[in-house]
């Protein structure tokens, strides 16, 4: 186990390179000077090269890279001029909001996901059914904002029962760190919800075919504990699949609902390090996500073979 | 044209007064909100909008701008110019205090302000080399070559603010902005907690003036404890926090507008924020000709353009001068006559004389901030309406920063141009900001702010629009107001060009 | 047991052809998600082939003094902040988004089934695409956004190239996987025991089947692209604006939703008819393929 | 039977394999290391011209992996397998694509075996498009005068494989292999999926075709009923070895090795009257991973001593004809 | 007639499944019936409606969409068609249980096989977690798996065939059924697994006094098990007899074909073997008049128009053919 997983993580350093190199090549091409996004429209051309200076800029691109290598292997990936606070650390202070936010999102998305998707899958083509077609488009179209707009309106401006956005970390008491989270968290769960709802309703139909749910029929199991003790384990592969996929991509994907909840999260850091050209937080978060990426992977293939004892890492 | 909104067309607006609510029960917090993201919080730096909000509460200049526009000692007891204009001294407050318990001394003013001069890019054009010395420790001098009439309100201006640190955190300053936040205004820093929030509290210490308020400058006193300057970029998510009570301060859109309106605890302001200019690129192949130029200014109407960006009659103004009316010293109405001609016969012809077939014509623009795009898509349209080629450009804010410095790649810029108090603070007059190369225009700029006597100013300043109108470096389009909301229990608030003064601010409970 | 192929059996081809096409036909008739799919798709061409007929003015024509008007049958849809109408910029936004999402679908699903089909194939090569596409795939699309509208120009072209780049990873892994299963079938292990070459057995027998998976997963693709090229509007990385996308029409009319909410709910409504018109064809598809493949696993079960 | 075991010309076989083996690795389940499955070891017969070799042994013993090697669909891991004075093993590449015309082979899963995407007919032309035979009229004309071959009906050339019955199916596969005029084809379990009426005309049918077209025949199957009914000489597998092999008749009348006669006494006998001993054996089959020492079969063969337990026995000729690999014999 | 000797008895069962071309009758008007503590075979080939059959004896079809059920189906008595489906729970795994053909896939492959045996017991014994595992055990060491201990807490993926099918068994043997349908138990082992298996059945029915309803194509298999036969043709039952009737004296000529397409041990191997001709036709496609009439060479027109009945005879034997009398299977 312990080497299946440092095997893994080897085989993220291909990745890494990779990534590393293109978003080198990116902040190249891009057109945008941290200098002048610092200095602002008035500043001074002298100043500005100054700054440039400073921060390293006006070193030939393979060194910059180099550089930066050589410290991303001591494990220093720099340090940003915007938050003047070692990348690192920054990402570790991101970290927190966002994983909660991911977590409670998927939780949201799963407890809606889960029973609808078994409900549509069982009848099939009656009322339930339709109703999840229904329910996921909608889910997938309905633009994040308007959702978040409109819980924003309802439970908190016109409700009042939570606030209207903000973040509090756990440690100021669980209930102060859950109110700001739920709204987000809905928000973003809906969606996703109605992706795994699909996914949920297919993958349980494929199951219910399979000869052992007719032999645990067979064996007098009642249509409940046939769903959710014998069809719903086995369907939960594909399920984990795409909540591990939408999981990776809440890392940096939640930005626009990070920014209307003022959360403090990795998406909103992306964003705004992107607006600003603060390259070293780009290029720690690029790799970060990467690294998350992989290890979300990963724990969703360990989860398989918890799941399914068919599943041997290694092979 | 409602009565809920106070109309402060001098650039001012200013809620309830501080005085009639003694005995209410006061809160010690206040939450305000911030629109964008913060770079820096070094004043000399800074750039407007967020940065201004925070950085003028905790830093001071030696002069701050009153209601008018005028500049008013503030750190300065007073100050002495010599009779050929360019020698100023310096008198300095006594027993002043920075936040970290030193008394304020000259050796403090003049590293500030010399690091200041070569940091703002208006101010190295107006002092060049001259330095800034101590001649006392109350007492700072500044020598300079020429007259400039300009000094105090370069001093004074809240874009790259000229405030006054200690002596060792300006040195100890590196090339991205000093290390430590530390001025002698009414609040001083308590933690910045990067793209979240700016915590400031209450300066004990603060020595306030007596004279009365006005604008930034005169008696200031700190009367909540705690002021988090809290981010919320999202429109809808700030003006939701303002519903439910979290921000007692908001700015309002016209969509929002009708939901605050008519609502009892809720004082509306109407804050002139921005002057709106189209920009030429003075070595684009295009306009480098200025029978071209002429002839955007020519088909321009600047009603259409203006109710294009903020979308209300009620929102703006017509203005032919580069000076809000407001500012009595620079205002000019010289040829006013090029302003708002809406006549496209005219621009027509202008290009047909400048031998004009069919070029693109570049907008760069962005949809990041501000309502860059608004206006470009007006001047876009009534470009196309006399049969100009066009192409909008959009990038977003950093790329058209830095898209603009190239003189290569745009044509015209149109964009907010944040509260210009002197001719020698227009950008686009300078060479570097649409690469503006004239010997003329140089020459009238620098006798505008060199007269000294106000008939030699006003008859400069004169001269200078008259020849911008011709010249066309910019076209001017005209001002735009904003609203924002109040609650009613938030009392004293000054806002000057949007920047809010939050001493002498008090929320009820 | 040898009987001989008469005319008469030969002829039995056509209505043999015909009844399975007729079989087809009545299946797809029968199933009503595809139907009202194939009608939406249907209708979204129409729209997009006849805009300029179908819309009377110029979307982007500026009447300034019309701001903000209400839906009227002069503006069906009402005016923007602008005096745009609204309703021809949503026919062209419209259009404008479908073209997107076909390009991207369209490119994709090419790209994708080259890589998916090779990576099944070599395994040499399987880890370089999938480690490469792995990278892609955590790649923030924002940044990938901006970073090539910045450097290549801000238009629909190289939004198209973002978008392809984001959504190729995915593809190629559906591509691959079904490729998989189908390189393990024993009608591939026939045909290399005739000597048929690798191109061969790569496009004549591993790919069709990956079609099926594939249409869905570009039906996916060409709902996802329209909606992320919404969201990227929003972050000004979208298709530029003027040009009218459902996107740019959705972010322009989030300024003035509460009291011009017609600005919103049609580009909307037009943003969820062409998501839903592309995922119910996918469904449908899907759906349509599936009996065949059930009738096959049955008989499967039964040796 | 065109050719009997007896009359059989002294002449060289046409096919003859020495050695082979074909090991594959596999990772271990628990680990890292590399594991060896032996899955043909050491196996040596020979196929003379129009006979039909049958092979039999339990499922995972190597049937399929010989017959697979055979035509390098799986690499051998040693030995040589010479046809007409070549050895199939050193051949390139361009050279193997010319002989494969004449080693064919037909599968077990009539379902997978086929391209459900293909029609009957594109499926029989294939073949002959692969090879560059003919134009497309006369690669139709062939298929056409395939499907009579194997007794199908002409329309069922515009047919989907989902459109036949598994018999129909496996007709096809028969018809795809035979369409190139091979010489030898290699029938892996053929008729194992099917039912025994659909069995018996398949098996009818190739009987049929190996007396019109001079086939020769290695036909792999676990039915040692349906084996006997169409070979000439049988090899008995078990665990990667040929332990035993025979002429039909003198393996059936004299089975030696133990296995073999676990097997015979297995196959039910519709015959309600005369039951028979049976012979059960205990224990399940070894891993190929782990194969026992000495004789393969020792775990489970109810006579097995000491020296089988070590010591791997050796292949004698018992009778002529008749080898077996066993000490007790 | 009331026979305390059957234990279930079926009565023109016609099972319909609603496929996309209509409803078609895959069982059509089948009666037999299982006597206590006999074996039955039924035979036939694939796809005629062994397993429908099976299947719909324990109504594992869902009624709500896939199928309906016609006729009377009765065991010790009850009527399970009219039974509510809580009732038929009770029945299923407890009265009457049933094994698949393929033990890979009939096994859940994420819960180990003391789970999948324990949860038989539970559902239908008051007995405690403890308790359902301990018989687990001993119901795995009646089937003869070796170690049975261990083997309980494992998988069904880390067993062999022969041991997945002794785990089906097991379950199946849980409740001491009164009636086991082993739904071609051996068709996916290996000839040496399959005797073990059959083995296993036989002597389980000779010990516990279970009647079973053998489900098989193997006839050879049928002949050295079985006390009676059943013989299914498209749907329909075309004979039933006693095993050794049958075998000496086939009566339907589908049977006879049945028994001379088998390559006997001791056949003439240079004749070819006798099969019958042509294919089944579809369920969709049924022909007029005996089903088999097609196919058949006896056939004349009173087969291709009307439909025999089952018929009894004699011997005990029933046959669906117009020609019973004058056919000697043996003949061929
Ligand atoms: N590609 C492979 N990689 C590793 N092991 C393999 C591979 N193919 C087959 N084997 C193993 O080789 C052994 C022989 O397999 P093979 O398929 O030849 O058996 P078989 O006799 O044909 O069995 P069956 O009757 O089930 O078809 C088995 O243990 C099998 O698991
Ligand atoms: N769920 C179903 N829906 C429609 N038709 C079905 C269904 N299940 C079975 N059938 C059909 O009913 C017929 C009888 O099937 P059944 O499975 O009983 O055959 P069988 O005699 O068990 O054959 P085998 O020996 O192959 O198992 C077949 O034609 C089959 O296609
Ligand atoms: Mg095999
Ligand atoms: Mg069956």
């Amino acid at each position: 186990m312990g080497t299946y997983i440092m095997k893994r993580l080897l085989a993220l350093l291909p990745v890494i390179v990779i990534m590393s190199v293109v978003v080198f090549l990116i902040i190249y091409l891009i057109p945008g000077d941290p200098a002048r996004v610092m200095l602002g429209d008035g500043a001074d051309e002298e100043t500005i090269r100054q700054l440039r200076g400073q921060m390293g800029l006006d070193l030939p691109l393979v060194e910059q890279y180099l550089r930066w290598v050589g410290g991303a292997l001591r494990g220093d990936l720099g340090n940003s001029f915007f938050l003047k606070q070692p990348v690192s650390e920054a990402i570790a202070e991101h970290l927190q909001p966002t994983v909660s936010l991911a977590l409670l999102a998927e939780l949201v998305a799963l407890a809606i996901a889960v029973p609808f998707g078994i409900r549509a899958a069982v009848r099939r083509g009656q009322f339930a059914d339709k109703a999840l077609t229904a329910y996921s488009l909608l889910g997938i179209t309905i633009p994040g904002f308007l959702l978040s707009l409109f819980l924003v309106l309802l439970f908190a401006v016109r409700l009042r029962w939570l606030p209207v956005s903000g973040y509090a970390p756990l440690s100021d008491g669980l209930w102060n760190f859950l109110q700001y989270l739920i709204l987000p968290a809905v928000s973003i769960g809906v969606v996703i919800s109605a992706v795994i709802a699909r996914i949920v309703r297919s993958s349980v139909l494929e199951v219910l075919n399979e000869p052992y749910v007719r032999t645990a029929r067979s064996k007098g199991v009642s249509e409940r504990a046939l769903v959710y003790k014998h069809v719903l384990r086995n369907a939960l592969i594909p399920i984990l699949t795409v909540v591990g996929g939408t999981f990776g991509t809440l890392m940096a994907g939640a930005a626009v609902v990070e920014t209307i909840f003022n959360i403090p999260g990795i998406g909103q850091m992306l964003v705004h390090s992107v607006e600003r050209r603060d390259y070293a937080v780009i290029q720690g978060l690029v790799l970060f996500i990467a690294f998350v990426y992989v290890a979300v992977n990963l724990i969703v293939d360990l989860l398989y073979a918890a799941v399914d004892p068919r599943i041997r890492l290694g092979k | 044209s409602d009565k809920s909104s106070t109309d402060a067309g001098s650039g001012n607006a200013s809620s309830g007064t501080a005085g009639d609510t003694a005995g209410q029960a006061v809160a010690t917090d206040l939450k305000y909100p911030l629109s964008q993201t913060i770079p820096t919080l070094d004043p000399h730096l800074s750039l407007g909008g967020s940065n201004a909000t925070v950085v003028l509460n905790v830093f001071e200049g030696l002069f701050a701008f009153n209601s008018k526009y005028e500049p008013v000692p503030m750190l300065a007891e007073s100050y002495e110019l010599s009779a050929d204009g360019k020698t100023y001294t310096f008198l300095l407050r006594k027993g002043v205090k920075f936040h970290n318990g030193k008394e304020m001394k000259a050796e403090d003013v003049a590293a500030s302000l010399n690091r200041w001069k070569d940091k703002a890019a208006r101010a190295k054009s107006s002092f060049g080399d001259s330095q800034f010395a101590v001649q006392d420790d109350y007492t700072v001098v500044l020598n300079l070559k020429n007259p400039q009439n300009d000094t105090l309100a370069q001093l004074s201006h809240v874009l790259n603010f000229a405030g006054i640190m200690p002596k060792e955190v300006i040195d100890s300053a590196a090339p991205e902005g000093v290390n430590a936040y530390i001025g002698t205004g009414p609040f001083k820093i308590v933690e910045w907690k990067k793209d979240q929030y700016v915590h400031v509290t209450k300066f004990e210490q603060y020595q306030s003036l007596k004279t009365a308020a006005d604008g930034f400058s005169g008696k200031k006193e700190a009367l909540v404890n705690n002021i988090y300057f809290t981010l919320a970029t999202d429109n809808a998510t700030r003006f939701s926090s303002f519903l439910s009570k979290d921000f007692p301060y908001v700015d309002v859109s016209l969509d929002n507008l009708p939901k605050v309106q008519n609502q009892p605890d809720v004082q509306i302001l109407k804050n002139l924020t921005t002057d709106f200019n189209l920009v030429f690129n003075k070595k684009s192949p295009l306009f480098s000709n200025v029978k071209n130029r002429q002839a955007v200014a020519a088909v321009l109407d600047a009603d259409q353009i203006l109710l294009g960006i903020v979308s209300t009659p009620d929102l703006y103004r017509l203005n032919p001068s580069y000076m809000y009316k407001e500012n009595s010293k620079f205002y000019s109405e010289a040829g006013k006559e090029n302003y708002n001609q809406k006549n496209p016969d005219k621009a027509k012809q202008l290009l047909k004389d400048a031998g004009y077939n069919g070029q693109v014509v570049t907008l760069l623009t962005t949809k990041d901030t501000g309502n860059f795009y608004n206006a470009t898509l007006m001047v876009k349209d009534q470009l196309e309406k006399i049969g100009v080629k066009t192409k909008i450009d959009i990038y977003d804010y950093a790329t058209m920063l830095t898209k603009r410095a190239d003189p290569n790649v745009w044509d015209i810029y149109v964009g907010p141009f944040t509260m210009p108090s002197t001719p020698s603070q227009l950008l686009y007059l300078n060479p570097t900001y649409g690469f503006a190369d004239d010997a003329k225009l140089a020459e009238l700029l620098k006798k505008s702010t060199s007269a000294i006597k106000p008939e030699e100013i006003k008859a400069a300043n004169d001269a200078l629009q008259q020849y911008q109108w011709e010249y066309l470096a910019a076209v001017k389009i005209g001002d735009t107001y904003s609203y924002s909301a109040v609650r009613k229990n938030l009392t004293g608030l000054t806002l000057f060009s949007g920047f809010p003064n939050l001493a002498n601010t008090k929320l009820l409970k | 047991m040898t009987e001989i192929a008469s005319d008469a059996r030969v002829a039995e081809r056509s209505t043999l052809a015909g009844s399975q096409r007729r079989l087809f036909y009545r299946r797809l008739l029968a199933n009503k998600a595809a139907m009202a799919g194939i009608a939406l798709i249907v209708l979204l061409a129409v729209v997009s082939l006849f805009a300029p007929w179908i819309a009377a003015r110029d979307p982007q024509d500026v009447d300034i003094v019309k701001r903000l008007t209400p839906p009227s049958p002069g503006h069906w849809f009402g005016t923007d902040n602008f005096g745009r109408d609204v309703f021809s910029r949503v026919v062209y936004g419209t259009k404008i988004s479908a073209e997107v999402g076909f390009a991207v679908a369209l490119a994709v699903s090419a790209f994708g089934l080259v890589i998916g089909l090779y990576s099944a194939m070599y395994k040499w090569l399987d880890q370089l695409l999938m480690r490469f596409m792995d990278g892609l795939y955590a790649f923030p699309a924002v940044l990938l956004a901006i970073a090539i509208m910045a450097a290549l120009g801000p238009n629909a072209g190289n939004l198209i190239v973002c978008l392809i780049v984001v959504f190729v990873p995915s593809v190629a892994r559906v591509v691959r996987s079904a490729a998989l299963v189908a390189r393990e079938q024993t009608y591939i292990e026939a045909m290399r025991a005739l000597g048929a070459s690798h191109t061969r057995i790569v496009w004549l027998h591993i790919m069709p089947n990956t079609l099926s998976p594939l249409i869905v997963q570009g039906s996916f693709v060409f709902a996802e692209a329209i909606i992320v090229e919404a969201a990227l509007s929003f972050l000004g990385a979208g298709i530029p604006a003027p040009t009218p996308s459902l996107g740019n029409l959705l972010s322009d009319g989030k300024m003035f939703i509460y009291n011009s909410w017609w600005m919103t709910l049609f580009p909307g409504l037009a943003l969820m008819v062409s998501v839903l018109a592309m995922n119910l064809f996918g469904d449908g598809v899907r759906d349509l393929l599936d009996p065949h493949t059930r009738q096959a696993r049955k008989g499967k079960s039964r040796q | 039977m065109t050719v009997s075991g007896e009359s059989r010309p002294v002449a060289t076989p046409l096919l003859q394999v020495n050695g082979l083996k074909t090991y594959y690795t596999a990772k271990q389940p628990n680990g890292f290391r590399k594991a060896v499955v032996k899955a043909v070891d050491d196996v040596s017969f020979r196929i003379y011209e129009g006979e039909t070799y049958g092979l039999v042994g339990e499922s995972g013993c190597g049937k399929s992996t010989l017959g697979k090697t055979l035509l390098r669909l799986t690499e051998p891991t040693a030995g040589e397998a010479v046809y007409r004075e070549r050895d199939l093993f050193r051949l390139s590449r361009s050279e193997l694509r010319t002989l494969r015309q004449e080693l064919q082979i037909v599968f077990q899963d009539p379902f997978s075996s086929l391209n459900p995407r293909r029609t009957i007919g594109k499926t029989l032309e294939e073949p002959l498009a692969i090879h560059g035979i003919g134009t497309p009229k006369e690669r139709t004309e062939r298929a056409f005068g395939m499907l009579r071959t194997v007794g199908l009906p002409a329309e069922h050339y515009y047919r989907l494989p989902h459109e036949l019955s598994g018999g129909q199916r496996q007709r096809i596969g028969l018809g795809r292999a035979l369409i190139v005029n091979p010489k030898i084809v290699i029938c892996d379990e053929p008729v194992s999926a099917l039912d025994v009426i659909i069995q018996s005309q398949m098996i009818n049918l190739m009987r049929q075709l190996q007396a019109e077209l001079k086939l020769t025949y290695l036909f792999i199957a676990h039915d040692i009923g349906v084996v006997r009914h169409i070979s000439d000489r049988i090899g008995v597998m078990y665990l990667g070895k040929i332990v035993e092999e025979a002429p039909v008749d003198s393996l059936f009348s004299t089975p030696l090795h133990p296995y073999t006669k676990v097997l015979l006494s297995a196959v039910p006998n519709p015959d309600p009257v005369r039951k028979k001993e049976r012979i059960i054996l205990q224990g399940e089959p070894p891993s190929p991973l782990d194969p026992p020492a000495g004789c393969t079969f020792h775990t489970r063969c109810p006579y097995a001593t000491e020296l089988c337990r070590n010591t791997p026995p050796p292949k004698r000729e018992a009778a002529p004809d008749h080898f077996v690999a066993c000490h007790l014999t | 007639m009331p026979n305390e000797q059957i234990l279930l008895d079926i009565q023109a069962l016609r099972t319909r499944f609603y496929t996309e071309a209509g409803p078609v009758a895959a069982v059509d008007g089948v009666s037999f019936h299982v006597n206590k503590g006999e074996i039955l075979g039924v035979v036939g080939e694939s796809g005629c409606g062994k397993s429908v059959t099976a299947q719909s004896v324990l109504r594992l079809f869902d009624e709500r969409r896939t199928a309906s059920y016609e006729g009377r189906i009765s065991y010790d008595g009850r009527d399970l068609l009219g039974l509510s489906e809580r009732q038929m729970r009770d029945i299923r795994g407890n009265d009457i249980s049933m094994i698949f053909q393929d033990p890979l896939s009939s096994l859940n492959p994420v819960y180990t096989i003391g789970d999948q045996i324990a949860e038989t017991i539970r559902l239908h014994r008051r007995t405690g977690k403890k308790e359902a595992y301990r018989k687990a055990v001993d119901l795995l060491r009646l089937t003869g798996i070796p170690a049975p201990e261990r083997r309980v807490g494992e998988y069904p993926h880390q067993l062999s065939g022969g041991m997945r099918q002794r785990v089906m068994i097991a379950i199946a043997l849980a409740c001491e059924p009164g009636l086991l349908i082993a739904d071609e138990p051996t068709t996916a082992l290996d000839v040496t697994i399959q005797a073990q298996i059959m083995e296993l059945i036989v002597s389980l029915n000779r010990k516990l006094g279970m009647s079973v309803m053998l489900i098989t194509h193997d006839l050879g298999l049928v002949a050295e098990v079985c006390d009676r036969v059943v013989v299914m043709y498209l749907g329909q039952v075309v004979e039933t007899a006693d095993a050794r009737t049958l075998f000496a004296k086939p009566r339907h000529p589908y049977t006879i074909g049945l028994m001379q397409a088998i390559p006997r041990l001791d056949g003439d191997r240079s004749k070819p073997l006798k099969a019958v001709e042509g294919s089944v036709p579809s369920l969709h496609d049924v022909p007029g008049g005996c089903r088999f009439a097609p196919r058949c060479a006896y056939a004349d027109d009173k087969c291709r128009n009307d439909m025999p009945e089952l018929t009894g005879l004699k011997d005990g034997t029933a046959v669906r053919c117009w020609h019973a009398d004058h056919i000697d299977g043996m003949e061929a």
